[in-house]
């Protein structure tokens, strides 16, 4: 039976119509075999685009259809819906991207035409032998794992308690909060972060739909959307937390302080056993057993002897709970770029060169010098204060990229550090970037009514080797002023270095763990930059926040609300259908090799040994279609990726070539 | 194709859906020029990849196939891409054995990350297929293809 | 139309083996400027000169004293944001303004640089009472005399040689220098 | 014996001809062999690349490949040398198509570049190859207490990118507190001392030195060892005109690293060149000799004894 075949070239504007003859090759199109219709339009995406395919398939009875346009990526589902309007089995469509790979790619006109061709022409070859097919539809656990306790994790995790589903939220530290916990103020109203954030802490603490697991991590993932199953490592905080009322005298009476490297960023001291600070959620401590006097030398135990209700016990163990869910949202923040590595900026090694977080708790009123801004010896208020931009940032030794809240960051430094001390502040800046609500007014009332003297450069080294009057027992900061054309050095009490945000450590591990991808720098990739921001290409793992990219409070907390917003839509839904891709094995052909056996990560794959061959499950079947490959009978056929499909593909993108070849005799 | 008459070969490549197609993407969004002989395929993963592929888009008329996938370590499907590997160099060794010069196919990884890359890549293996001149194997004939009916899901 | 290269295009041309990316992506940050040790001395910051540069103002680059005071320490090259092969920009407008035999008033690293390749070409190896001597007038009396000093006790210590040191086969090296620069002016000088 | 081509550089053959002394001295006793290079030029230095970049290259190619016919890696004590014949290493092993041109001409002195050997400093080759820690061990005259700054200068550690510590690289250190010495810390041991600029532009070149100079002192440097023969003589031969220039009383030794290395191996000054400085060295010496016998007889050994 022949088929008919409809085939659509979208002009996409200019964008493919600028490069590529659409007008020849629609006319080529049509006189290709089993091709009844061929078209080109402006944006075949549009609803009159899409109007023109629905309207050819009902009045000339099309069978197939192929649309050359932009990558599938982008489009495939929009046509597929077009395709199922109109009475057509979607999977009788391919696409053929002639935007993505040809016209942005390709500079020649004349080779653009013959490229498209070729991808067309491959196109109908292969829709030609598509087969009719049904999706496959399976439930979803309305159960949701949230990983990342800072603001934007605990934003999706209350979207989605409060929409009526549970929430597992995953949290590596003692305590949730995040970052944001650890700051005083929030630019660029100014408004005290504690204030804002505790009550979100508490909520997510108190909520009957979250289960909070924190200090734990998740280890281990497997499944599908709608059917994931985790396992989170609970690690042992040697607190029953049954027991433990929260009263906070196993930290009073502990004897041995530690700097904390971690919520502190190491400004403060804490206990062997502690709560990061007095709004922890939850209120539970943790035991530090690296520094605890009786892990490491057998006596002590005063925590032990002074808890009024028993709740410390020296053996609990690791703990590993198991639990399946439906949807996954990553928010796993970020890590502060080290200012080690920039040795010329002096960090590590002379005492008044501060990172952001440093003088974030330098500056918090519940920090370790109370809100004071003061030099390391504890006493001195610094008269002069240098606040550094782009550390580590927008530059090719270090990251490439903006970390987007320096800029606000620094002036926010720069106004707390006048009011606090009334010292002489010093910006020195690339450029000033604050594109956001009152982010412009913010740097204009700095400029207003601060006195900072902003400097445009980026500064070449900060040091205490004196050379001019003035200089003696300073910090000297040399930048060449590029707004006056001269170097300059000047001498200041105190630097802060604004420090930029760089993907967590672990990143990769992380992204692995979850199947999904990494950017060149090693941020989380979203499905799309624009469209589709916080999905990713594994259906049912979602990122928000940092972890995506860089970003301020605002921009983390709707992202955090948004993944939540996508995963509650898919829950609501109850059902996914998912792309019927997936291997079957013909019984018949099978000879019972058992080679592909191995050849499948996700166990899909048994052996019938009464029967003699082998089988695949469908609903573990991922459909990557590489046991098709290996089967040596030919017997597992991988549907929407036959071999039929592919080889005939093959034979239609070179049939171009050939007659173009032999057109033009090399 | 070119004025000059410079011998423009051509090369048919599979990527896999994940990371290589979307950097064929990634490479068209940064508007990144390169060679126009390569023709795409996709399929879910460079694992789906079977030697007579290769083989048939060689004796159709390619002088070249290229193969690409996600980097080592980062496969959408675990690990699916070492088999590919494992076969990559099985296929090049029957590729001798039938008298062709090996590198006519190459095997390149390239994240979703790395337009630019697989740009490169594509220049690079088209200029080294140029300087190994047409292939002009024999034609396979043309056969039609059936499937069986996929089992019903 | 004139299809001639611009300024900027020339020496962007010229920077034919520069190890770094090219200078169209400075973003005028003032690193290199900042880091420079010799910066007060210059009429205009490394950072202006790209600056100059990409606005094509041939004349004012042309007149200016930056690359000349150039140490060669490549401090800017390792700390460069965008990874600029700063010196060997420097270098290269040495080589233009030689090239088009034009630089400021009074300076002496043109005419030294040339003198240099010109020892070097005649014996294979360099050799210091060629150079300093020579240029020392321009630092007047004062500076004379000091150098004359500095001289004397280099050459008390013994560590000032009285011939000019010469390689054994400067025959085949001035034909392989030939390959290079066949019709150099800079050669014939030099036999 | 590990076997190393040698290059001295036009700078040692007079100028410099301490370093060179000291250089291989440190080797012999170091169970190094350093095997001259055969009619080797002069590298260009940093005036040539001003001139003609490709002569340049073409000039250190040659060095490059008389170490190659020898089969062995290149090692040169000056850092200006170091500097040239390691990027054009690097550069010709990036580009064929220089290389070749550049081979056209190497042909008339029938030498040929192929790409085979790597370059080091001499410092390097102490420092890795030999190590830290085996210098301890050979170090019989330990240079206890003396005050030295390691000045790296600008060419052994830049442009390199590759380098791990382009700001801060501890290697000088290290090596100087083997000796027993004590490696003083200073923030300008990365400033250009301004030696490429002595001849052309003085004024800046005394202005360089001067800030290095006394940067050293403020941090208490009884001596400051360098590893290029420049460097050596903008800071020691110029310091009486710096001072004069500047109103300031410079009176620092500056020394070659492998004289002090020589003496800890147990040289004596003779051999290793002294008595050429226009610094006079003397006071460091009768340090060194001091501390020798106080530190052989020391307070607990003469408690001990007694």
């Amino acid at each position: 039976m022949s088929e008919k075949v409809g085939v659509y070239i979208c002009h996409c504007g200019a964008n493919i119509a600028g490069v590529v003859d659409v007008a020849a090759l629609s006319h080529w199109a049509g006189e290709l075999p089993d091709v009844a219709v061929a078209r080109d339009y402006k944006f075949m995406c549009s609803s009159l685009g899409q109007e023109l395919i629905e309207k050819d398939i009902q009045e000339l009875g099309l069978t197939r259809v192929v649309v050359a346009a932009c990558s599938p990526h982008l489009h495939e589902a929009t046509f597929r819906n077009c395709c199922k309007r109109a009475g057509l089995n979607p999977y009788l469509f391919e696409m053929a991207s002639i935007r993505e790979q040809v016209s942005w790619v390709t500079a020649n006109k004349t080779v653009a035409l013959e490229k498209s061709k070729a991808l067309i022409s491959g196109a109908v070859h292969r829709v030609i032998h598509n087969q009719a097919l049904e999706p496959i539809i399976v439930d979803i656990n309305p159960n949701v794992l949230v990983v990342g306790g800072g603001i934007t994790g605990i934003q999706a995790a209350l979207e989605i308690a409060d929409a009526g589903y549970h929430v597992y939220l995953v949290e590596r530290e003692p305590s949730i909060g995040g970052h944001m916990a650890q700051f005083d103020k929030t630019f660029p109203t100014l408004d005290c972060s504690a204030c804002i954030l505790t009550p979100k802490m508490f909520s997510a603490g108190t909520h009957p739909n979250i289960t909070l697991l924190t200090w734990s991590e998740v280890e281990k993932v497997d499944g599908y959307v709608g059917n994931f199953t985790v396992k989170v490592r609970q690690k042992a905080r040697k607190v029953n937390t049954e027991l433990c009322t929260g009263c906070g005298i196993c930290e009073q009476k502990c004897p041995k302080k530690v700097i904390d490297t971690v919520f502190e960023a190491g400004m403060g001291l804490r206990k062997a056993v502690y709560t990061p600070f007095p709004q922890a959620v939850p209120k539970y401590p943790v035991m530090d057993v690296q520094n605890c006097t009786f892990f490491q030398k057998g006596t002590c135990k005063a925590c032990e002897k002074f808890c009024p209700t028993g709740a410390i016990d020296f053996k609990q163990e690791d703990k590993v709970v198991s639990f399946d869910v439906g949807n996954i949202i990553l928010a796993t923040g970020w890590d502060l770029f080290d200012c080690r590595r920039i040795p010329q900026y002096g960090y590590g090694r002379l005492a008044n060169v501060y990172n952001s977080l440093e003088f974030e708790r330098l500056s918090n009123a519940a920090g370790p010098t109370g809100g004071k801004v003061i030099l390391r010896d504890g006493v001195t208020v610094p008269q002069s204060v240098g606040i550094i931009h782009c550390v580590g940032s927008r530059d090719k030794n270090y990251n490439p990229y903006c970390s987007a809240i320096c800029c606000m960051q620094s002036l926010k430094f720069a106004h707390l550090v006048k009011e606090k001390t009334g010292a002489q502040v010093y910006n020195f800046y690339i450029d000033i970037r604050t594109p956001l609500k009152a982010y412009d007014e913010f740097y204009q009332h700095i400029l207003e009514t601060d006195e900072t003297r902003f400097v445009r450069g980026k500064v070449a080294e900060v040091t205490d080797a004196a050379r001019l009057p003035g200089e003696e027992g300073k910090l000297i900061i040399q930048v060449e002023d590029t707004l006056i054309g001269k170097q300059r050095r000047i001498p200041v009490d105190m630097v802060i270095l604004s420090a930029g945000l760089e993907p967590r450590h672990d990143a990769k591990e992380v992204a692995k763990l979850f199947g999904i991808g990494c950017s060149a720098d090693q941020w989380f990739i979203e499905r799309h930059p624009k469209l589709d921001p916080v999905a990713t290409m594994t259906e049912g793992v979602f990122v928000a926040g940092v972890c995506q990219g860089p970003k301020d409070i605002p921009l983390s907390v709707t992202q955090g609300a948004a993944a939540a917003a996508r995963v509650i839509g898919l829950v609501n839904r109850k059902q996914v259908s998912l792309e019927p891709v997936r291997a079957s094995v013909n019984a018949e052909q099978c000879s019972g090799c058992r080679i592909c056996n191995n050849q499948c990560p996700f166990n899909a794959i048994s052996f019938l040994v009464d029967k003699g061959v082998s089988e695949i499950n469908p609903a573990l079947c991922q459909g990557c279609g590489t046991c098709v490959a290996a089967c040596p009978a030919g017997a597992i056929t991988g549907s929407h990726y036959t071999n039929a499909q592919i080889l005939s593909q093959i034979e239609g993108i070179l049939e171009v070539e050939l007659g173009q070849r032999e057109a033009v005799p090399a | 194709m070119s004025d000059n008459n410079q011998f423009e070969p051509v090369i048919v490549g599979f990527t896999c859906n994940w990371c290589s197609y979307r950097a064929a993407d990634a490479a068209g969004m940064a508007r990144i020029k390169y060679s126009p002989n390569v023709r795409l395929i996709r399929l879910m993963c460079s694992g789906r990849i079977d030697p007579q592929f290769v083989l048939k888009a060689l004796s159709e008329g390619a002088d070249g196939v290229l193969i690409t996938g996600c980097h080592p370590g980062d496969c959408h499907y675990v690990e699916q891409n070492y088999k590919t590997l494992r076969r990559y160099a099985l296929l090049k060794r029957t590729l001798r054995q039938m008298g062709l010069e090996d590198n006519r196919v190459r095997l390149v990884w390239a994240s979703a990350a790395e337009g630019r890359i697989l740009a490169e890549e594509i220049d690079k293996f088209v200029s080294d297929v140029r300087a190994l001149g047409p292939l002009n194997w024999i034609k396979m004939a043309t056969t039609t293809y059936v499937d069986p009916a996929p089992a019903s899901a | 139309m004139d299809t001639r290269p611009t300024f900027y295009q020339e020496i962007t041309n010229m920077m034919y083996a520069t190890h770094g990316d090219p200078i169209s992506t400075c973003i005028q940050c003032g690193t290199c400027s900042g880091t420079c040790p010799v910066v007060e001395f210059m009429d205009h910051t490394p950072r202006d000169l790209i600056g100059m540069i990409r606005a094509d103002l041939k004349d004012e680059v042309l007149a200016s004293n930056t690359y000349w005071y150039c140490a060669s320490c490549f401090h800017c090259n390792v700390r460069c944001p965008a990874h600029i092969d700063i010196a060997d920009l420097m270098y290269t407008l040495k080589r233009y303004s030689i090239w088009k035999n034009q630089y400021p008033e009074g300076l002496i690293g043109p005419t030294f640089a040339e003198t240099f390749v010109k020892m070097i070409l005649s014996g294979g190896r360099s050799y210091e009472p060629v150079l300093a001597p020579a240029y020392i007038f321009n630092y007047g009396l004062q500076g004379f005399l000091n150098e004359a000093l500095t001289a004397t006790g280099l050459l008390l210590k013994g560590r000032i040689p009285v011939l000019p040191p010469r390689i054994k086969r400067l025959d085949n090296f001035r034909r392989m220098v030939g390959h290079i620069i066949p019709a150099s002016n800079l050669v014939g000088e030099a036999k | 014996m590990k076997a190393y081509a040698y290059f001295p550089g036009c700078s040692l053959e007079k100028m410099a001809l301490s370093y060179h002394q000291s250089a291989l001295e440190c080797a012999r006793r170091l169970d190094l062999e350093f095997q001259e290079l055969d009619d080797w030029n002069c590298c260009g230095t940093t005036a040539y690349f001003a001139i003609d970049q490709l002569l340049s290259y073409t000039l250190s190619a040659r060095n490059l490949a008389l170490a190659e016919k020898k089969k062995l890696d290149m090692v040169t004590p000056c850092a200006g040398c170091y500097k040239n014949a390691y990027f054009t290493n690097v550069t010709l092993k990036r580009d064929a198509d220089l290389a070749e041109h550049i081979n056209e001409a190497l042909k008339e002195d029938d030498l040929h570049y192929a790409g085979t050997n790597q370059v080091y400093h001499l410092l390097e080759v102490f420092c890795n190859d030999v190590g830290v820690q085996e210098i301890k061990k050979r170090v019989t005259q330990s240079l206890n207490s003396l005050r030295v700054a390691p000045y790296y200068g600008c060419q052994i550690v830049r442009p390199r990118k590759d380098h791990e510590e382009v700001e801060n690289p501890r290697y000088f250190e290290d090596l100087i507190a083997a000796t027993g010495a004590t490696p003083v810390e200073y923030q300008l041991k990365m400033r250009c001392c301004g030696g490429s600029l002595l001849i052309t532009s003085r004024k800046a070149a005394f202005s360089m030195a001067r800030n290095l100079l006394q940067n050293a002192m403020d941090n208490g440097a009884a001596v400051i060892a360098t590893a290029c023969p420049m460097c050596q003589v903008n800071l020691e031969c110029y310091q009486q005109q710096i001072n004069q220039e500047f109103g300031a009383r410079f009176s620092v030794p500056i020394l070659y690293f492998t004289q002090l290395l020589g003496l800890a191996l147990g040289a004596s000054p003779k051999e290793l060149g002294f008595g050429s400085e226009l610094v006079s060295a003397s006071a460091v010496l009768a340090q060194i000799r001091n501390k020798e016998t106080s530190t052989t007889q020391s307070p607990y050994i003469r408690h001990a004894t007694s």
